[in-house]
């Protein structure tokens, strides 16, 4: 994301309110809808204003059915249309998996190229609010799993903007996984419609003892943890992926490879989670003959979301734990 | 519309069936030969509830079709080889192969696709009436599903959204008494599946699914009613299907008998038997049809036939669309 | 049985209103003072439902409640302390306080728990029905939800199975008007949701939801039927939430007029009344119930209090039951 | 398994209905109910006659619902009874998802382990039958992504029934993945209800040097494959984890230290998928310091399964590609 003169500072929740506005301006086949997105504004107030901007046929209320209204977002993209559907929390996927991943991720190839599913579904996902176990998981894995999604998570304001951008434009299904404790984070983002491109990972910071690799909120985490480890002498690069699916292999690759040691950091379960996948393509790259040291996951307990605060924290990755996780790697190996 | 009297009509209407039946009859050979791959479907017995749907539709509508859509699929104006080539594994198939029976679509007639999912049309048909009228358009949605996806909740939160929007959607049920070899009567205590209607303060009405005519009249008046904005309907047509629900079926679950009371309700040949009465058509032109049908389905599997197999060298650039230029 | 009349069923009818009432209003207070974490959704103005339905219970029977589910778990008899200990993450909570309000449950008095998901209670408490039936107990399963849950497929596949099988299940709808901002006008096309009901060959019924005796009539008859083997019913009590859905709510979808009219229909300044009316009860024993269910509230937040906070130490343990003992 | 007196050879479909029909027998709180599982006798006949033994409302046929069904099973073990559904296809699970994940695997811990859910959900996997995408998926990455529930993948006729029988006693949410390539295939199995003790892998042939693990079909697969390397001189370790969680590291840690290369072979496609975690495991374990290669996996193609016979062949993993990734690895490393 290069920097353009008309950047200036927004929270996260309008970078993808600002992105929907756009993209339902430029283009009259957009269209959003999901539960509250309207009058409401939206369950964390990401639609905000757009009803009375675009009016409830564009911005629309739907009865409580996410399998429903999955199915009619992938019925409209069929019949040509661009819609984007916002699931509440990213766990009511749950209810919409079948119009997910065996009618929208499917369509096309099934149908040997003859259709395709321009959709964007989005959700917010994670931990964090207290909201215990069916309110705070973080599923990208399901979904990175699957041929024929795309899978993005924003970690930045500029990205939750440019990757929503880039999502709409896509002609396939695009699941953009938001964070809730991110929406009201503020940073910089440009006023345009800038897309940022899917598939690129961003190197958010550049050091020379280990990569971070860090998805959705612990991106910030990762940087703040590599700021306290650069306090003790040891220098990081952070690695955002941004797009899960298809994944950027080569910059990981690459910095894992620059660095010799990984340490792959993520909010969800560590079995099976989507770190396992960067590990073991790590393992079978280029890179594998460059590892100085395993490489380490750092992730979510493998536990359901707890609601009491402390045991929340104590869930998944804090700071103090990417630092001490950090510092072992680069000082055991 | 009258199916019966009007001869083009009749002519038509009859050619669909029995392209439908020999179809299935051709299909239903090649798996028992071991020449078709996979599973299958047939809906044998049942074509008068796509033909007569069907011909309430025209240019620019659409319709969602089921695991058992051979006969949508045809109604809808399908081509015969290339659906012929798509169960035949080829690449000249509707699906390049990669779908088979189930996934069968053509999207340039308004056929959104077969769907191997129990009611995984319903809510798609939501999405594509609710594109129509966002654009302003009258076309219509026309979504077929079994007596057995009414229990599925796709079904009903898709129904719920185009009866809440008003959206232009025509639900047809084809209740053939069986999902698989759970009847009907097991799997819900209503006594028309068209009185689920009420739930959704939609119309409902159900018919005699043997009957094109009858199927055609209640379709029309709601496609009617879709295009004018006033929202869906709910059809069921009850009607049969004289094989097993696939291969694997041993027909454990219904009698001998009951099949054959059901094949004495042919609809084709109740079909033909109004057309002769009312003099719309000649024996000869019975026959002709017929004949036609039977010659555009030998002419499809020798078209598919010859054709080159599916390929699998591009399988990993397929997954992804690059964009419609 | 006569709520109004009956001076000992109107005791407990208004204390259990008055302890679900100061119960949440405590919630509100420790909420808004930032001394509970996480979300809450509160049932100000629809304790009457819980109330009466519950009365119609006895051991043995199971309920299945939602996220906003404090009434029906007080209602069910659970213990205060023990869900404020949960609301305020405590080991003593009735979930060790890894559950918090969205996930209370109770299962020594069938209290099969709150579900964080729209609806997600509908089919387990088909499932609790069919374990009961299966075993041949005579004990009711009564599963509280929504208005805006009667649009999710878990509803309709779980009060279709329950239908089928003639479960002893009583399905309650909260008919507060709005799920989150949706107006249940705007969210289905029926004027009645019992109307519903005969979507499945259930009987069903609409209720004025801020009067116990009528919820409770309605559901002790569903509870009878059950009991005999008859089936479910499907009863919609209407009431109205007087609070936000949840902290985040800026009541931007309703009128300031609108919920003033519902407070004026207060459930319990209504059974006050008539329960002075008929002098079933005097002021000063109305004035008992409300210090019992404000002391009992207290003691509860101060049990609670004292209690020790929830511990992370055996997280990884606690995912898997070693098996009962 | 140890061999006992009374084993015979029968099928992996009769060895479940066999453990199905003995846990029926000696507990009345178990149940059995499904699409077609009665007189029809199950959609690949597994449930076969067990309707005849045991009634319609112990072997209960279901409308189309998974999710209520799921639902449906977890309020009755809620309950105290000991359901176990069958869903048709394992693709069929994407509807049930919200029971299963957000209901069944979290009740036990989020209601502080004052309610168990003891339910078994048996579901068939896998590609090879020409039902093309919506009904050849191999999902268990999904559910081993899962805490709270248990996930096994019988691989041989012995554990179709000795994994079931034990997951029926289990007190948590078993998830049984079945293989419709399996179902006739006959093998050797005990008379008698012998259980296979979840998470235990089972060593299936020993080598010196490369381990192969494999799942579900992929294991017989792996032992042709295995028979083939020894006649060119490369022998082979063959591990089947059979239970994916809570997954026996142990035995795959111990069986790569000795032979030093890894070979992952999995149905699924390769992106997120099962493989993906053990490789991850591996990759930080004390078998890191013994790999003489990188961990290989080789999986199905990150596509939907296809149609074409050709086709569908081409989207997994063979014999023949087994021996030629093995060879590789041992020749090139
Ligand atoms: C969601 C889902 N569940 C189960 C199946 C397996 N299945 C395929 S067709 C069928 C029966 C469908 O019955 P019905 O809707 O009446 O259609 P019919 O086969 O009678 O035409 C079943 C159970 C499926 N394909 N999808
Ligand atoms: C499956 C699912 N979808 C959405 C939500 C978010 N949500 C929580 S409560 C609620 C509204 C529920 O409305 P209703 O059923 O009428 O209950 P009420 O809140 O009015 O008591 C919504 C949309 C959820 N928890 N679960
Ligand atoms: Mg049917
Ligand atoms: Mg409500």
């Amino acid at each position: 994301m290069t920097a353009t003169t008309d950047t200036r500072e927004i929270t996260y929740a309008e970078a993808v309110r600002e992105a929907l506005g756009q993209a339902m301006e430029s283009d009259d086949r957009v269209f959003l809808f999901g539960e509250d997105v309207g009058t409401y504004g939206g369950a964390f107030g990401v639609t905000g204003d757009l009803v009375h901007r675009f009016g409830e046929d564009r911005v629309r209320d739907t009865p409580i059915s996410e399998l429903g209204i999955v199915g009619a977002a992938v019925g409209a993209a069929l019949a040509g249309m661009r819609p984007i559907v916002e699931i509440q929390f990213s766990d009511f996927t749950a209810q919409a998996m079948d119009q997910i991943v065996n009618q929208a991720a499917k369509i096309h190839f099934m149908l040997g190229g003859a259709a395709e599913v321009p959709m964007v579904l989005r959700a917010p996902g994670g931990s964090g609010t207290g909201a215990a176990a069916q309110h705070s998981q973080s599923l990208e894995a399901w979904f990175a799993h699957i041929p024929g999604l795309k899978v993005v998570m924003p970690a930045t304001v500029a990205d939750a903007k440019g990757l929503l951008l880039a999502a709409i434009d896509d002609p396939n299904p695009v699941v953009v996984l938001e964070h809730k404790l991110l929406y009201k984070q503020s940073g910089p983002a440009p006023q345009e419609a800038t897309r940022t491109p899917l598939g690129k990972a961003a190197v958010r910071r550049t050091g020379t003892d280990l990569t971070i690799v860090a998805t959705g909120v612990m991106v910030s985490r990762a940087l703040e943890a590599a700021e306290q480890l650069a306090a003790e002498g040891i220098t990081a690069t952070v690695v955002d992926p941004r797009t899960l699916k298809p994944l950027d292999e080569q910059t990981i690759v690459d910095t894992v490879t620059a660095t010799g040691r990984a340490l792959l950091v993520q909010e969800a379960p560590r079995s099976g989670g989507f770190m396992s996948e960067v590990s073991a393509m790590l393992c079978d790259s280029p890179a594998f003959g460059y590892l100085r040291a395993p490489v380490r996951r750092l992730c979510g307990l493998d536990v359901p979301i707890p609601y009491a605060p402390q045991l929340e924290r104590a869930a998944v990755p804090q700071v103090p734990d990417i630092v001490a996780e950090a510092t072992k790697l680069v000082r055991e190996w | 519309m009258d199916l019966v009297k009007d001869a083009e009509t009749a002519t038509s209407a009859l050619t669909t069936m029995w392209t439908i039946r020999r179809f299935e009859e051709a299909v239903d050979d090649l798996f028992a030969r071991g020449l078709m791959h996979g599973t299958m479907h047939l809906s044998i017995g049942q074509e008068a509830v796509p033909t007569g749907a069907c011909l309430a539709l025209r240019e620019g509508d659409y319709i969602t079709s089921t695991h058992r859509g051979h006969g949508h699929c045809i109604a809808k104006g399908a081509q015969l080889d290339r659906m012929m080539a798509e169960l035949l594994a080829k690449e000249t198939g509707y699906c390049r192969g990669r779908g088979g029976s189930m996934h069968i679509a053509d999207v340039a007639t308004g056929n959104l696709g077969a769907n191997g999912i129990v009611a995984g049309g319903v809510p798609i048909a939501a999405g594509a009436g609710l594109a129509v009228k966002m654009r302003g358009q009258s076309h219509a949605v026309l979504s077929f599903f079994g007596d057995g996806a009414v229990n599925e909740g796709a079904w009903h939160e898709g129904v719920n959204l185009a009866a809440i929007w008003d959206l232009p959607v025509v639900f047809v049920c084809e209740n053939n008494k069986y999902g698989m070899s759970m009847s009907v009567n097991r799997a819900s205590k209503v006594d028309n599946l068209a009185d689920r209607a009420a739930a959704y303060g939609i119309p409902g009405v159900t018919v005699d699914g043997n009957d094109p005519q009858e199927v055609h009249d209640a379709v029309d008046e709601a496609v009617e009613r879709a295009r004018a904005g006033n929202g869906p309907s709910l059809i069921e047509a009850v009607t049969y299907r004289w094989k097993g629900h696939s291969k694997s079926d041993k027909n454990l679950y219904r009698s001998r008998e009951e099949i054959d009371s059901w094949r004495e309700q042919d609809p084709i040949t109740r079909f033909e038997t109004a057309v002769l009465h009312q003099q719309t058509l000649t024996e000869s032109e019975l026959a002709a049809c017929r004949d036609a049908a039977r010659d555009a389905v030998r002419a499809a599997i020798r078209t598919a036939n010859a054709a080159p197999d599916a390929s699998a060298d591009e399988l990993l650039s397929a997954v992804y669309s690059g964009g419609k230029q």
